[in-house]
């Protein structure tokens, strides 16, 4: 039942948004939608915890530990980036950059792609997880041009282009899973239930599976921001508006990876070797490796996080594919702060680029002088997202990093001299945004950072201590994929 | 001592962590001057008192252990305090108490929000390292290593406006973590593949030899970046000055020892097989460490940054003596292992009173003139005389003479080396008299230095300007120095009870303890063998000199007229005296330069016969910047300018990209 | 401790205080014998101690109390030295509060006083002066310390009692070890007590002068009791030289026969050092300031060698 | 009989293959649209065919939707947009076809050789076409990389799209209608936010090439 209150309150909330979004009241009713989705989410995780996997609508909808884990963190943290995006929008408007039309599409579309991450999270059927993944991009293309700038165009254009381009491969892996499970369960309606899959897995035909895995890899990969298919990703970061980039980097890209790893399960159920997991882990490293060193050449402060958001799906990505309770863990674990942190930090970061009235770091100086909670915000999350203890990103860290010491030796100098490379790199330019000397204006309308502050309270405390049924709940998911 | 019966020290420390870190936050709520000076800092300094007592009670009791329900799921914080970690813990409550003290009185013109901030840090800092010295698995020793670097960091950079500051804390935060990562690494060899990181199952672990080394080396790596040994030293001389005062003692004094605390502990704890060449590596360091700490900071011109060459060049010395007693420990030496080893963490203990009394004189001598740069002090000891005279004590101590306490270490040092002969390699008996000459060379160089430190800022005449308003050292900042002056003198002339203290610990890490023989004649004889042999009394000493000082007043008073004139300095009658005659720091230094022209980049700006304001600068730069750091810097910019050409730009290339990677990946499963 | 070792050290402490001022005027009138001019006379010390100590002191107007303080500094850490050091027997009660190590830990203390003082002041060439002797000072100790450090292997002991015992009353053997050092002793002897070549402590306003810049402030009382220390550092250095290379006929613990033997052999051996030094002093130019490093270098690097080569031969 | 169809409908593939080539080495955009949805027409009407043949009546559906979505509205709106941005007769200049053509043609061998056990254990009458299916995929990409300006790329872009379809039927007689449904709907949408876009762009920049759209890289 919750199930479709998730479902329907946004959709319908786009719908609202798109007839009243001119009205003043709109992003205070996006934020009340969002709330009504977190709430429902929150209803739905709790009878979950209780009450173990279910099913609905004749089985079009499911949800386990590990979909509901995200579907609650998608909400909570849509939830918050409504609540940011209030005065954020309001003195992007009051900046002139925005008209009232533009701010309409903004809050329908922002409804509609929460609908859309949603139900890719719920549903259980493998070609609709598909429509709902082509539906994110094609409801968030429009968000990245709104500013009309060329340079938002252009981030645009590829952002849809790569994205469908990698979406049809998908659609492709997707209709060979088909093609090998009818074979097992007939053709209809079943074929793509991910419950009956996971069930036959074992039996499907391992050839056609491992070709299934490659286009769905190289097809969601491109939506992760795996490298080399992430090019479209610090381009859609920096020229969107903020929350845009905040909800891309902290949901989409988890989504997108929720799918690999579903059909990584499948795939190495079907093959019975560990090629997916192989495969993952070999994009994982590239990715990290490449982003530290693409991180180091920015000038762009949200592109420069979006690089980060690479780096840290790459490591998501390994532990993934390394799969085994401790690297899925903790690879839960690091959507979880990689998300909330991401989040905050874009917050803290879109109020100091409206303070200072660019995105470049180089101009940017002294936010602890002018707007010490921004300042102090961007310092600490900078600090967390770089795995500083005692955040939370160093536990997920530490955790996969001793794992793969444990049982992939031979990969953890890469990935250590790696978040060697990134950490000087953010860092350096966090302190010379952060401290020094500054002449600017505080803003137009007082910034909302209480989201910001929430966010990294729950990193702080996911570092320190981790609650016991949090700890179940992620364990169980674990076990789920294994 | 009751409270100490009725419960563990373990939990008084956890107590005294927790109430700092309450401390801290009172201070972040407050941010009001007064209370924050007047309030919290004592009360911080009791708690350091009470951590002290419980350190001294956990001093050779059994090993306590805790397990706190925090933590990862299957990771929870592992705490446990044998006599290492009571130790380490006793010098950062004992130093603590005078710096906190000290802070009391000097942070009284700071405005209440930064003093706010800066109280909430130098709390956290102080829980931070007292939880390094407790944690028992890799994931709370990670935790707190990298709090104490995060505080310290911010500490560093409290005035962060200057630009120079903020380059110093990235340089020292980046070195930090660099050496963090390979903590983690070394952690990671050691628990040796089931992976399961509590220090005890690394305890019980067994390494071959080529895995032990490699945890070695990393931990030496790891441990060396924070304690700051040659050539990660970099960060010292750069984040010492920067950092307020307190703030700069409070590192060099005891977080410096957290390193120290971290090679001991793997390498006579977790590891439980030990190579003699680990010991020669150390020594080598060690030795280069303390030789370049001492002669970079000889020609230093700024206060603070010639105390932290000469903080390397004290845990260059300490590393001398971990090396000595691995290298004993492994040929089962294991009497002469404790001397080196009771040597080392009594000198690890010395420093950190000494070097805290030092900065902390520089800060009131900075905050009486707002001066750093020793080219324009002088003469302080007519405005200040308390303060001079507390820090005669500190230079003295730093100088290794007697019958203060660095002598004490570097005598036992020495003895150790002394008694090393009979090593079954003959080139260790070779490198071992050199090694001492070295030491023997460091240690004289670092009477020059002191001289130099103390003679530039206290003595002669002011160089520039006039310093009558420099007004002396309030009663805090007295009592906080005091204190520390006070522990300079009773360390240096009780010997005998430090070493009781120590053996516990020497028990722990080499299975031999010093205090039975060198109690053996008594406390007031410090025998580190047998009598024979060698024996020190410093109380005797320092009565004697005492009584022939006063011997000496009476007789002159009772057979001289005591007649007394005052006049003008005479200095050979020459014409006219300014106070620019006298030495600079540059001046002062130049010997050293010239004799050791080769470890230094100079460059010197020397004036013409005709220049109307004739000037003079000598630069003295640290050499391993050029061959060491700037090559991996121009290494990575290389790098990634070669990775950033693939962000073409043009959509093309980007979807061929992809499709390539496609037709890889096809090819590769088919 | 017994009554008669308190005795025997009471002898002792007065014996050098007296005798050092004698040895000082030893020197110099052999000087002036090789270099064919009717000396002073060997009692000239004493007077000059004399008339100093009967003029007024003048003191300069910013000296500190650290300024006036430290004669007497010195002067009990020369005292002390000089008293410490088995020059008639080897059983002092006092000796084994102080070893080798201890001992040159005394004499930089004095140093250091001693440079401090000088800058005190704030005269061009009292800092001059300072930094000179501390230049000098920083090799010579650790080469001092070298040469101790073979005699201490060789007994295996840093106690000077100890190693006065090995030498002179075990078995004798020739340790070659024990030349380098005894030269690298020579040197820093010179070095340290202000001696040609490294310093001339007969002249004042000479721009490569050391020991005498740092004491140019000094007056009356003070000069004396400096003047003083300085001679008892050189009986120091002399009784040490003595006690480590040349120890044959210093009374054995407990042995009190043979203090007067001892006592006569003493006074022997001092006449024949100061007759040396003063010999050394003649034939040898002073040399530039510059060069003393070098100079102080090669003692030290003798010292390092003495010990490597009884290392070599395992003992 | 049914041989014969299963023939008749690998010609279709065969005409698939063929258009892919074409619009491969077309130079023109309007003979582009006209290719595309000639393209359109054959694979709903081998579609057709295949529902005919393998008695699956929702195919009908599918074709009848392809027929509507391919062949009608996307080529009308393209035309329409073409007209309105005046790019109607616009040529561009395709590097060297020969080698282009060479790739391609590597392309359909590799995708033959990675269909060829596929095909093998597929049921379908259509086996052998999931080749073909997969190799107008790969042509297509292949077109979008080679095409400087905007509208040919989405054309290629909507070309895959028919190879997906295509590659649906042929290798399992077509998805389940949700999906199908599902699928076509994005396209339709995609193509109204093109359609947005080409405004955007063309407004921005006034011309629909992508060179002006390079610029943000690194540098």
């Amino acid at each position: 039942m919750e199930i479709l209150w998730i479902l329907a309150i946004p959709l319908i909330g786009g719908l609202l948004l798109a007839l009243f979004g001119c009205q003043r009241f709109a992003p205070e009713l996006n934020s009340a939608m969002s709330f009504g989705t977190f709430l429902a989410s929150a209803f739905l995780t709790v009878r979950v915890i209780t009450d173990g996997p279910m099913t609905a609508l004749n089985e079009q909808f499911f949800v386990d530990s590990f979909n509901v884990f995200l579907v609650a963190l998608t909400a909570f943290v849509a939830f918050t980036t409504s609540l940011f995006s209030r005065p954020y929008m309001r003195i992007e408007q009051h900046h002139g950059k925005l008209s009232i039309n533009m701010l309409r599409l903004y809050h329908s579309m922002y409804q509609l792609f929460t609908f859309t991450m949603l139900l890719a999270l719920l549903t259980n059927n493998l070609g609709i997880m598909w429509v709902a993944m082509e539906a994110a991009t094609l409801t968030t293309v429009l968000l990245v041009s709104l500013y009309r700038t060329p340079a938002s165009l252009e981030a645009a254009w590829k952002y849809f282009i790569l994205c469908g381009v990698g979406i049809a491969q998908a659609l492709f892996g997707t209709i060979l899973v088909y093609f090998a499970a009818e074979k097992v369960l007939g053709a209809g309606g079943t074929a793509l239930l991910w419950t009956h899959l996971d069930v036959v897995k074992t039996q499907l035909e391992p050839t056609v599976l491992s070709l299934a895995f490659v286009f769905l890899l190289v097809g969601y990969g491109t939506k992760v921001g795996l490298a080399p298919l992430h090019n479209w990703l610090p381009d859609a970061h920096a020229e969107g508006p903020t929350p845009v980039s905040a909800v891309l980097s902290g949901l989409l890209l988890n989504v997108a990876l929720y799918a690999v790893v579903r059909s990584k399960v499948l795939v190495d159920g079907a093959l019975g070797s560990h090629l997916a997991g192989n495969l993952m882990m070999g994009f994982g490293l590239l990715s990290v490796v490449m982003a530290a060193f693409f991180l180091s050449r920015q000038k762009d402060v949200k592109r420069m996080f979006a690089y980060s958001s690479i780096e840290h799906m790459g490591l998501m990505t390994f532990a993934f594919g390394m799969g085994g309770p401790v690297a899925t863990f903790a690879g839960m674990l690091h959507m979880t702060v990689h998300s909330l942190t991401k989040s905050a930090i874009f917050f803290a970061v879109g109020h100091a680029a409206q303070q200072t009235g660019t995105q470049l770091m180089e101009r940017i100086r002294g936010l602890i002088k002018t707007s010490p909670t921004i300042g102090w915000g961007l310092a600490i999350g900078t600090l967390a997202i770089l795995g500083m203890p005692p955040f939370g990103v160093f536990a997920s860290e530490f955790m996969i990093i001793t794992t793969a010491m444990h049982s992939y030796p031979w990969t953890t100098p890469f990935l250590l001299a790696a978040l060697g490379v990134a950490f000087a790199a953010i860092f350096g330019r966090m302190q010379t945004m952060v401290f020094g000397e500054t002449t600017e204006q505080p803003l137009p309308h007082p910034p909302a950072l209480v989201p910001v502050f929430v966010h990294l309270g729950l990193v702080l405390l996911l570092g320190l201590y981790i609650p016991p049924y949090l700890a179940d709940w992620y364990r169980q998911a674990a076990a789920l994929i294994g | 001592m009751i409270f100490v019966s009725t419960l563990l020290p373990i939990d008084v420390a956890l107590g005294v962590i927790v109430y700092w870190l309450l401390l801290a936050f009172a201070g972040l709520l407050l941010q009001n001057t007064r209370t924050i000076t007047r309030v919290i800092f004592p009360a911080g300094a009791a708690g350091a008192l009470v951590l002290a007592a419980a350190a001294l009670s956990g001093l050779g009791g059994p090993a306590n252990v805790a397990v706190l329900p925090l933590g990862l799921p299957d990771l929870p914080f592992h705490l446990r305090m044998d006599s290492l970690s009571a130790f380490f813990m006793l010098l950062l409550g004992a130093a603590s108490i005078g710096i906190s003290l000290y802070s009391a009185g000097y942070f009284r013109d700071y405005e209440g929000n930064e003093l706010g901030l800066l109280c909430f840090e130098y709390h956290i800092f102080l829980a931070a390292m007292a939880l390094v010295f407790l944690a028992d698995d890799a994931y709370l020793f990670m935790v707190a290593w990298e709090a104490m670097a995060l505080s310290s960091y911010f500490l560093v950079t409290t005035d962060h406006v200057v630009p120079e500051i903020r380059r110093a804390g990235f340089l020292y935060l980046l070195i930090a973590h660099v050496g963090a990562i390979a903590i983690l690494m070394c952690f990671g060899v050691m628990q040796g593949g089931h992976g399961d990181y509590t220090f005890a199952t690394m305890r019980n672990a067994h390494l071959n030899e080529l895995w032990a080394s490699v945890t070695f080396l990393l931990a030496l790596f790891g441990f060396g970046a924070k304690a700051g040994i040659v050539p990660l030293h970099v960060w010292l001389p750069e984040a010492h000055p920067a950092a307020p005062s307190p703030v700069s003692a409070m590192m060099s004094g005891i977080m410096l020892k957290t390193a120290i605390y971290g090679i001991l502990r793997v390498t006579f704890d977790l590891i439980d097989v030990q190579l003699w060449w680990w010991g020669v590596l150390a020594l080598t360091l060690g030795l280069i460490t303390a030789l370049f700490g001492v002669i970079f900071a000889a020609v230093q011109t700024d206060m603070k940054r010639l105390l932290a060459y000469s903080s390397i060049e004290n845990i260059g010395i300490i590393l001398v003596g971990i090396g000595l007693a691995i290298t004993f420990h492994v040929f089962r030496k294991d009497a002469v292992a404790a001397l080196a080893l009771t040597a080392t963490l009594y000198h690890a203990l010395n420093h950190a009173f000494m070097k805290g009394l030092l900065f902390l004189g520089t800060g009131s001598v900075l905050h009486a003139t707002g001066e750093r740069k020793l080219g324009k002090l002088g003469g302080l000891i007519h405005p200040m005389p308390k303060l001079a005279l507390l820090v005669l004590v500190g230079a003295l101590a730093i100088a290794g003479l007697p019958p203060l306490n660095g002598f004490v270490s570097e005598w036992l040092i020495l003895q150790a080396f002394l008694l090393s002969p009979g090593l079954p390699h003959s080139y260790l008996n070779m490198l071992i008299p050199i090694a001492a000459a070295a030491l023997v060379l460091a240690s004289a160089l670092a009477g020059y230095v002191m001289v130099k430190f103390y003679g530039v800022i206290f003595l002669g005449q002011p160089r520039e300007g006039k310093f009558e308003d420099a007004h002396d050292i309030g009663i805090w900042e007295r009592i906080g120095l005091g204190w520390l002056a006070l522990g300079c003198i009773l360390l240096g002339v009780f010997p005998v009870f430090v070493i009781l203290l120590i053996d516990p610990v020497t028990q722990l890490m080499v299975g031999h303890t010093l205090g039975g023989s060198a109690a053996q004649t008594g406390w007031l004889w410090l025998t580190p063998l047998e009598p024979g042999r060698a024996s020190y009394s410093p109380l005797i000493l320092f009565l004697i000199v005492i009584v022939g000082v006063i011997f000496t007043m009476l007789a002159v008073k009772k057979f001289y007229h005591g007649r007394l004139r005052h006049g003008p300095a005479w200095d050979c009658g020459f014409p006219e005296q300014t106070a620019r005659m006298q030495d600079t720091a540059e001046g002062f230094g130049q010997p050293i330069r010239q004799i050791f022209e080769p470890f230094f980049g100079v460059t010197r700006i020397v004036p013409t016969p005709f220049d109307k304001h004739p000037h003079y600068r000598g630069e003295s730069r640290d050499r391993i910047w050029d061959y060491a750091y700037l090559p991996i810097a121009s290494v990575t910019e290389k790098l990634s300018a070669l990775i950033g050409r693939l962000q073409h730009g043009r959509i093309h290339i980007y979807l061929l990209y992809s499709f390539l990677t496609l037709l890889a990946l096809l090819a590769f499963v088919r | 401790m017994n009554i008669s070792g308190i005795l025997l050290q009471l002898f002792q402490n007065t014996l050098v205080v007296l005798v050092a001022p004698l040895l000082l005027g030893w020197v110099n009138q052999c000087r002036a014998w090789l270099q064919n001019r009717t000396g002073p006379g060997i009692l000239r010390p004493y007077l000059n101690l004399f008339k100093l100590f009967q003029k007024d002191a003048v003191l300069a107007h910013n000296a500190s109390p650290l300024f006036r303080f430290h004669p007497y500094i010195l002067f009990a850490c020369m005292w002390l030295a000089a008293s410490l050091v088995p020059v008639i027997a080897t059983d002092l009660p006092l000796s084994p509060a102080v070893d080798v190590i201890v001992l040159v830990g005394i004499f930089a203390l004095a140093r250091v006083f001693i440079s401090l003082a000088a800058m005190d002041i704030g005269t061009s060439f009292g800092t001059l002066g300072a930094r000179r002797e501390m230049l000098v000072g920083f090799l010579a100790e650790p080469a001092l310390l070298m040469v101790f450090f073979t005699a201490a292997a060789i007994s295996h002991s840093t106690s000077l009692s100890t190693i006065v015992e090995t030498l002179a009353h075990k078995q004798f053997v020739l340790h070659p070890s024990l030349a380098f050092a005894a030269i690298a002793f020579i040197m820093v002897l010179l070095a340290e007590n202000a001696r040609i070549p490294v310093d001339n402590p007969s002249t004042h306003l000479e721009l490569t002068m050391i020991h005498e810049a740092m004491i140019l402030e000094y007056s009356a009382r003070h000069l004396a009791l400096i003047e003083w220390a300085s001679a008892l550092k050189l009986l120091a250095f002399s009784t040490i030289g003595i006690a480590v290379f040349l120890p044959w006929g210093i009374a054995e613990a407990g042995n009190w026969g043979a203090i007067p033997l001892a006592l006569v052999a003493l006074f022997l051996k001092l006449a024949a050092a100061g007759a040396g030094l003063a010999l050394l002093e003649t034939v040898s130019a002073k040399m530039r300031i510059f060069r003393v490093p070098e100079f102080m270098g090669t003692a030290f690097l003798l010292a390092v060698l003495g010990l490597l080569v009884h290392f070599l031969h395992g003992s | 009989m049914e041989n014969f169809y299963g023939q008749l409908i690998n010609l279709f593939a065969a005409l698939l293959l063929l258009i892919a080539f074409g619009m491969l080495s077309q130079r023109r955009v309007l003979s582009l649209i006209n290719l595309f949805a000639m393209q359109g027409l054959v694979l709903s009407v081998s579609t057709m065919f295949v529902a005919y043949t393998s008695h699956q009546h929702h195919l009908y559906y599918s074709a009848a939707l392809t027929l509507v979505l391919k062949v009608l509205i996307l080529p009308w709106i393209l035309h329409r947009l073409i007209r309105k941005l005046n790019v109607k007769w616009d040529v561009e200049t395709l590097i060297n076809i020969p080698t282009t053509m060479l790739v391609g043609i590597a392309l359909v061998v590799f995708a033959f050789n990675l269909a060829a056990p596929i095909s093998l254990m597929a049921g379908t009458i259509t086996k052998s076409s999931l080749g073909i299916a997969m190799a107008s995929v790969l042509l297509s990409f292949l077109m979008m990389i080679t095409r400087s300006k905007a509208v040919p790329q989405v054309i290629g872009f909507l070309a895959m799209e028919n190879g997906l379809f295509f590659a649906a039927t042929s290798a399992t007689y077509g998805m389940p209608m949700v999906v199908e449904l599902g699928i076509a709907l994005d396209v339709l949408v995609g193509m109204f936010i093109l359609g947005i876009f080409f405004f955007q762009i063309r407004e921005t920049f006034d011309s629909l090439d992508l060179k002006h759209m390079e610029k943000l890289k690194e540098d």
